[in-house]
């Protein structure tokens, strides 16, 4: 009954952005089969098990009497009933086991020829995000999003400065842990150009649930092409309030945490704002990028993310605008 | 006896504890008031500096969680880069006694806010007022001035001292760890 | 084998000492109770068993019913405060970007709702309920080591209390209920909250390894004659194999707890990865316990389904060796797969492979398990009262549980419900199917024996509906939202990903659940308070507790029976054959051989004493204060010496003295 | 419910020793609770050992001369050991009080000892893991060794005084031989661990 009801509200849910039954990927698809697969098994055996509950009340046999007065051949055919039944289950689950070891292989398969590698290191609540290349000039650190080749397995290196993070992109692939002092490695892979949605899945501290990271996949020239932008130092500031802006940056807190390329402000400690207003989100997936919620961000981040290592800094209205106005030029 | 013994427990406990535990991320000052003092002049003898005596101290010096952000931000905005990891290289010792320009909260607070001559930078519109009161709390417990339940423990990475909240008051030197 | 030839010479030990041995003083014999009416009996050994009056007679009683009854309060108690917790947690989570709870409090609430239900709540009163039950059931008068248990007891409360004065104080654990270094290391945990959660789990544990090792040494040495070891019931069987489990499981997070307060306190790098420690040694030490933790929970449970089923079925257990056969299975088995908690980790996939096979393994006894029961229930139409629709309850909602445990164990699908609300659903299934449904069944079975009144009926059904709709309407809609990717221990949910309204569904399907433990709590008291006199044998059932009358006297039995059957009451229908010839001046109870339950010994039984209160509160206080100095060992070594021998020291009395 | 006598326990002795008393099956539970949790601090050690490329994680070689000593003391003190549990069988006072504090004294002599041993393993424990799980390890076997010495001590006390003339304080012995043993066969492994592993690395 509640099992009916349910499944009813999974179908329709199926569309999720951030959901495992909406496989964008190989692996996914894989895994999606996979859970599909188990479900039904499973759910075949529960009913089977319910009504062998469900026989006794239902054909009303007759009450017993006397205890320990048991019916020898009757006890003797339930026994064969139960020797089977455990065999169908030893049999059922031998099955299973090898089911996943198999599927275990073909994940691996996936990726084993990926030609781009992105070194992904998880921080107390966002993601530095970093594209390694064998020509030091083209190696590029963002933050939060990655964008990748849509069709291309993509070889993520996966590790932590501080505490046990999880990667993982449900549409995607399955999960792996960002591990301090330890190098995890994930092969990624997606079908069809598109944005999906992932999030830190290992309880990491105040803002665990605020820690959102996005996979954009792009044909391979868009992709390149957005590679070779992030590349190029920040934009020069345009009018006079941008430019009061950049002064600004330099002037305040900002400049001792954030770096933008081409400019004085070099922290590392914080992403790197040299592109930001070419991304999709802020704050770790946490507001979608656009002036008011830049605004809101800086004006009072422990409101929105109550614990986050961003201060409040005291800004009053127009240097406020100013630094806004400075990073949407960001581009 | 023991309800009577439980409740005295948890009183005393939750004066110590209350404070050492609290976690507001939310500092005292509400945005754009800019409480900060303006300094009259830039040179002081060694010793108080005449600030505004508040309450602001008190709520940070034995915060266990302040103490920790402070310890954050001592790495994260390169402090070491002169005092090293508080030994002292080309900026002062923070873990010995000897405090050129005093040893209170308000003083080192004043210290990282203004500078100091000879090379101290000054961090006034740098570092938001209640991250230099965390600043100030960590560098008063380098020296073993804060209370070992509150001051910082060990960090994941390579140990160049012992761990602040085993530190010998660097004063008396005679505090067991 | 009738009891008639149990007396002949052959099957006494074989060298009697009649004579007392070197140094040894004769014995001060005193009136036995051979040959003597009820009515003396049962006034010279009330007189010899009960507890002393008075505050601090209550504090020093040593009467296994009596802890466990206090066991059994308190941890109802403890269930409450975690439900509340749950409550909490829901209602914040009924939407996306709720404002009630912030981070901070939300992550201690998640904690301690785990910490209390993990470790204040299932263990001790699935082992209550042992330490209440497995004495009768044996047919013995006391538990083994009776000071050990109060003690064990008072430690119990001790730590409950700690954890949440520690709560109210804004000093409770915020890293979840399994705390992973780093985010409980050192340097991400500020201030005592790692330090609550790991010396809680001393307190909790050092309990009950107590009543582990009371209760082995209880089954094993002090079972009636001709209990021997196929006709030992199968509730006793479970809680032997759990406190086996329990003892050499608990070490585990023993280790990891006082190793996390080391790298804490003094500075030790066992996790710290910069100075040649490791994260994952924390998760391979904890899970090692962790696993077992739940089996803890569960194999009592199944002990009490097999108690319950054989009384409404009319009939024996089916496969009494094979229910007894899959619980040592599942207890050796569950040592074999604590990885299955790391797959996510990154370990080299050929070894996680193996513990997907583990984990398959152990299913496998589960299933035998379970068919059993079914079998017994084929026998006829079965008696249709409240425990029996908890056990059906159980059926239901167990397999549930033990199925999706299947998809958990393979690795690859593992991967993608990892650490999501699909492992929410996976283990409040097993654990509140598997455990608590039992647990209220056996609450109902054995509610008139521990009070001698019958829990209304009426109620009882309006309680179990009213849990059953709530508990699946909350947890089952989990497995979609897992589903669809929302993670563990988040305060809060972006609105734009859809999980609102299932949210809300599980919110209401969790105050329907909470109400019907406010329900349960009421029949508890209206039962108490004005239930219908029970009688000894209310459900007519066969095993030993229901010999004795209700509730039972301090001594449980006037003399110790006889077994000679699996059911002994449904064997001996017309009178129980019992043993005489034990002392009534003197708290004296049988030790019998472990293999066939031969008399052996007339042991004397420890009398009540204030020691083991004064033990807790030095060994409490020590662990309490050692969370602020590693001084605390030294200080705190002279109080917990001297309360020791002030317990062990003899005291005149002729307990002590023969 | 109607009662009907079928047997007389009163012939039964009032006291057993060895595995016949629940105590000695209380002994055993805790040692193997203890075993376990040594068992898991060793581990723990080699999965950390195997872990690293050298695993003295460049410290100095442990100073094996202390803990040798205390491992000859210990295997040595095993032989009155069991003539102390031979006398407690036959329940003779004599020689179970001179047994007794025989016992005290090659129990205590090892604790004096160790406490050589701590600076004689060159680390600190906040030095590195290394130097940790070697703490952690000596301290561990310390703790029990200090324990179980006390133990003994307390029961010496006892065994002189009236209390002793019963079967159980002969049992208690008996235990607390059977728990020495134990104290004595951790050590062993331990030793291996602390001082001659590091030396493979």
């Amino acid at each position: 009954m509640a099992f009916a009801a349910a499944s009813v509200l999974s179908l329709q849910g199926c569309a999720g952005w951030q959901s495992a039954l909406d496989p964008k990927g190989p692996a996914a698809n894989e895994l999606a089969w996979l859970i599909w697969f188990f479900i039904g098994l499973c759910s075949v055996v529960w009913v089977l098990v319910m009504i062998a509950l469900a026989a006794p009340l239902l054909m009303r046999p007759p009450r017993r009497t006397e205890p320990l007065m048991l019916d020898a051949s009757a006890d003797h055919r339930k026994l064969r009933v139960v020797v089977i039944a455990v065999g169908l289950t030893a049999a059922t689950l031998v099955g299973l086991t090898l089911l996943s070891f198999f599927a275990n292989r073909t994940l691996a398969a996936i990726g084993s020829n990926a030609a781009l590698t992105i070194r992904v290191t998880g921080h107390q609540w966002w993601w530095e995000v970093r594209y390694e290349d064998a020509t030091p000039s083209r190696i590029l650190t963002t933050a939060n999003e990655i964008h990748i080749p849509a069709g291309e397995p993509v070889r993520l290196l996966l590790t932590s400065t501080d505490v046990i993070h999880s990667f993982w992109i449900p549409s995607l692939a399955g999960k792996l842990d960002l591990i301090p002092g330890h190098m995890n490695v994930l092969d990624i892979k997606a079908d069809k150009p598109g944005t999906y949605r992932g999030q830190c899945a290992e309880f990491c501290g105040a803002q665990h649930a605020n820690m959102g990271t996005f996979i954009i996949a792009e044909p391979r020239a868009k992709f390149d092409a957005w590679w070779n932008d992030q590349l190029q130092p920040a934009a020069a500031p345009t009018g006079d309030e941008a430019k009061a802006g950049a002064d600004l940056f330099l002037k305040r807190p900002c400049v001792m945490c954030h770096k933008i390329g081409g400019t004085p402000a070099g922290g590392t400690v914080a992403p790197d704002l040299t592109h930001i207003a070419s991304r999709q989100t802020l704050a770790a997936g946490t507001l979608t990028m656009s002036r008011g919620n830049l605004a809101a961000w800086i004006a009072d981040p422990q409101g929105i993310k109550p614990g986050s290592h961003m201060p409040v800094v005291e800004l009053n209205g127009d240097e406020l605008n100013a630094i806004v106005a400075y990073l949407e030029g960001l581009k | 006896m023991r309800l009577g013994f439980a409740t005295l427990l948890s009183v005393t406990l939750a004066l110590a504890a209350c404070q050492r535990e609290e976690r507001d991320t939310r500092p005292q000052s509400s945005l754009g008031s800019g409480g900060q003092p303006t300094p009259v002049t830039t040179l002081e003898p060694g010793g108080q500096r005449p600030s505004p005596s508040n309450n602001k101290a008190a709520s940070f010096e034995a915060n266990a969680f302040h103490l920790s952000e402070g310890k954050r931000l001592f790495g994260w905005f390169n402090c070491s880069g002169c005092h090293a990891n508080g030994g002292g290289g080309m900026g002062p010792a923070l873990m010995d006694q000897k405090w050129i320009y005093g040893s209170s909260m308000e003083s080192i607070h004043a210290t990282i806010r203004d500078g100091r001559p000879n090379g101290m930078p000054s961090f006034r519109n740098k570092i938001p007022d209640d991250q230099i009161w965390e600043l100030a709390a960590f560098v008063r417990s380098l020296s073993g001035n804060a209370p070992s339940s509150a001051a910082p423990q060990r960090n994941d990475d390579m140990m160049p001292h012992p761990s602040e909240n085993r530190m010998p008051d660097a004063a008396t030197l005679g505090k067991s760890p | 084998m009738s009891s008639a030839d149990l007396t002949s010479e052959r099957d006494l030990p074989p060298e009697r000492e009649a004579t007392a041995k070197g140094d040894v003083a004769p014995e001060r014999d005193g009136p036995r109770d051979t040959g003597m009416d009820d009515a003396s009996l049962h006034r010279w050994l009330a007189r010899t068993w009960r507890t002393p009056p008075g505050i601090i007679g209550a504090l020093s009683s040593v009467d296994h019913k009596v802890v466990a009854r206090r066991y059994l309060i308190t941890a109802f108690g403890f269930l409450c405060l975690g439900g509340l917790n749950a409550v909490a947690m829901r209602i914040q989570l009924s939407g996306p970007q709720r404002g009630l709870i912030g981070p901070d409090l939300y992550n201690q609430l998640f904690t301690m709702h785990g910490v209390t239900m993990m470790f204040l709540f299932a263990v001790p009163i699935v082992q209550a309920t042992g330490i209440y039950l497995v004495p009768l059931m044996v047919g013995s008068r006391n538990i083994a080591f009776p000071r050990l248990n109060a003690f064990s007891y008072w430690i119990y409360v001790s730590g409950g209390l700690f954890a949440w004065v520690s709560f109210a104080l804004a000093m409770a654990p915020d890293v979840g209920w399994f705390a992973y270094v780093p985010l409980s290391g050192p340097e991400f945990s500020p201030g005592k909250r790692a330090d609550v959660w790991a010396q809680m789990i001393t307190y909790t544990e050092v309990s009950s390894l107590a009543v582990a090792v009371a209760t082995i040494v209880t089954v094993l040495k002090q079972r009636a004659p001709g209990m021997s070891l196929d006709k030992i019931p199968l509730y006793v069987w479970a809680l032997l194999v759990t406190s086996f489990v329990v003892v050499f499981a608990m070490p585990a997070v023993m280790i990891t707890s006082t190793f996390l307060i080391l790298d804490r306190l003094v500075g030790t790098h066992i996790f710290n990865p910069a100075e040649g420690g490791d994260a994952l040694l924390f998760q391979h030490l904890f899970w090692f316990f962790g696993h077992p933790e739940v089996y803890i929970i569960f194999l009592p449970a199944t002990g009490m389904v097999s108690a319950i089923i054989p009384a409404f079925a009319r009939r024996p257990a089916f496969g009494h060796l094979g229910l007894v056969l899959s619980l040592i299975a599942v207890g050796f088995l569950s040592f074999g797969l604590w990885v299955h908690h790391m797959f996510a980790t990154g370990l080299p996939k050929l070894g996680a492979s193996f513990f997907t096979a583990s984990s398959m393994l152990i299913a496998i006894p589960n299933g035998v398990q379970i068919f059993c029961w079914l079998a017994t229930l084929w026998d006829g139409r079965p008696v249709i009262r409240t425990p029996l629709l908890f056990v059906f309850g159980f059926f239901f909602i167990f397999v549930i549980g033990g199925l999706t445990g299947v998809m958990l164990a393979s690795v690859p699908l593992d991967l993608q419900v990892h650490d999501t609300y699909f492992v929410v659903a996976h283990f409040h299934y097993v654990l509140i199917g598997g455990s608590v449904f039992p647990l209220l069944g056996a609450a109902y079975f054995w509610f008139p024996k521990i009070t001698g009144r019958m829990m209304s009926e009426r109620l009882g059904r309006w309680h179990f509906w009213l849990a059953f709709i709530g508990f699946n309407a909350a947890f089952f809609p989990m497995h979609l939202v897992g589903l669809w990717g929302m993670p563990r221990r988040v305060y809060t949910y972006p609105a734009e990903l859809g999980w609102g309204n299932i949210n809300l569904f599980i919110t209401g399907g969790a105050v329907l659940f909470f109400l019907s433990f406010v329900l349960f709590a009421f029949n508890l008291v209206h039962g108490a308070l004005k239930g219908a006199p029970a009688g000894d044998n209310p459900w007519d059932a066969g095993t030993l507790e229901w010999a004795t009358s209700s509730p039972p006297p301090s001594y449980n039995f006037a003399r110790i029976p006889i077994v000679t059957n699996v059911e002994p009451l449904w064997a001996e229908r017309e009178a129980l054959p019992v043993a005489t010839g034990l002392r009534v001046d003197v708290r004296e109870l049988l030790i019998s051989t472990v293999a066939e339950a031969h008399p052996d010994i007339r042991e004397k039984s420890a009398t009540p004493s204030i020691w083991p209160l004064f033990a807790a509160i030095a060994v409490g206080g020590t662990f309490l204060y050692s969370i602020f100095t590693p001084w605390a060992i030294v200080w705190g070594a002279a109080p917990i010496a001297i309360t020791l021998i002030g317990w062990f020291w003899p005291k005149d009395t002729p307990e002590d003295e023969e | 419910m109607k009662q009907r006598p079928a047997a007389d326990l009163s012939g039964l002795p009032s006291f057993g020793l060895g595995p016949r008393s629940p105590t000695w099956w209380g002994t055993l539970g805790f040692m193997a609770l203890e075993g376990m949790g040594f068992a898991l601090a060793a581990g723990a050690y080699l999965y950390l050992a195997t872990l690293w490329p050298n695993w003295r994680l460049s410290a100095p070689e442990p100073n094996h001369w202390p803990g040798t000593i205390v491992t000859l003391l210990l295997i040595v003190s095993l032989v009155p050991n069991h003539l102390l549990n031979r006398y407690a069988k036959q329940c003779a006072i004599g020689p179970v009080r001179i047994g007794m504090a025989v016992m005290s004294l090659l129990g205590s002599v090892p604790l004096i000892v160790r406490w050589f041993e701590f600076p004689a393993l060159n680390i600190y424990w906040d030095t590195n893991a290394y130097g940790s799980m070697l703490w952690v390890l000596l301290g561990l076997h310390t703790i029990h060794l200090i324990t179980d010495v006390g133990d003994t001590i307390v029961l010496t006390v006892l065994m002189f005084t009236r209390h002793a003339y019963s079967g159980r304080r002969f049992g208690d012995v008996g235990d607390n031989v059977f728990y020495w043993d134990f104290v004595v066969l951790t050590w062993i492994p331990i030793y291996l661990l602390i001082y001659w592993v590091p030396r493979l690395g």
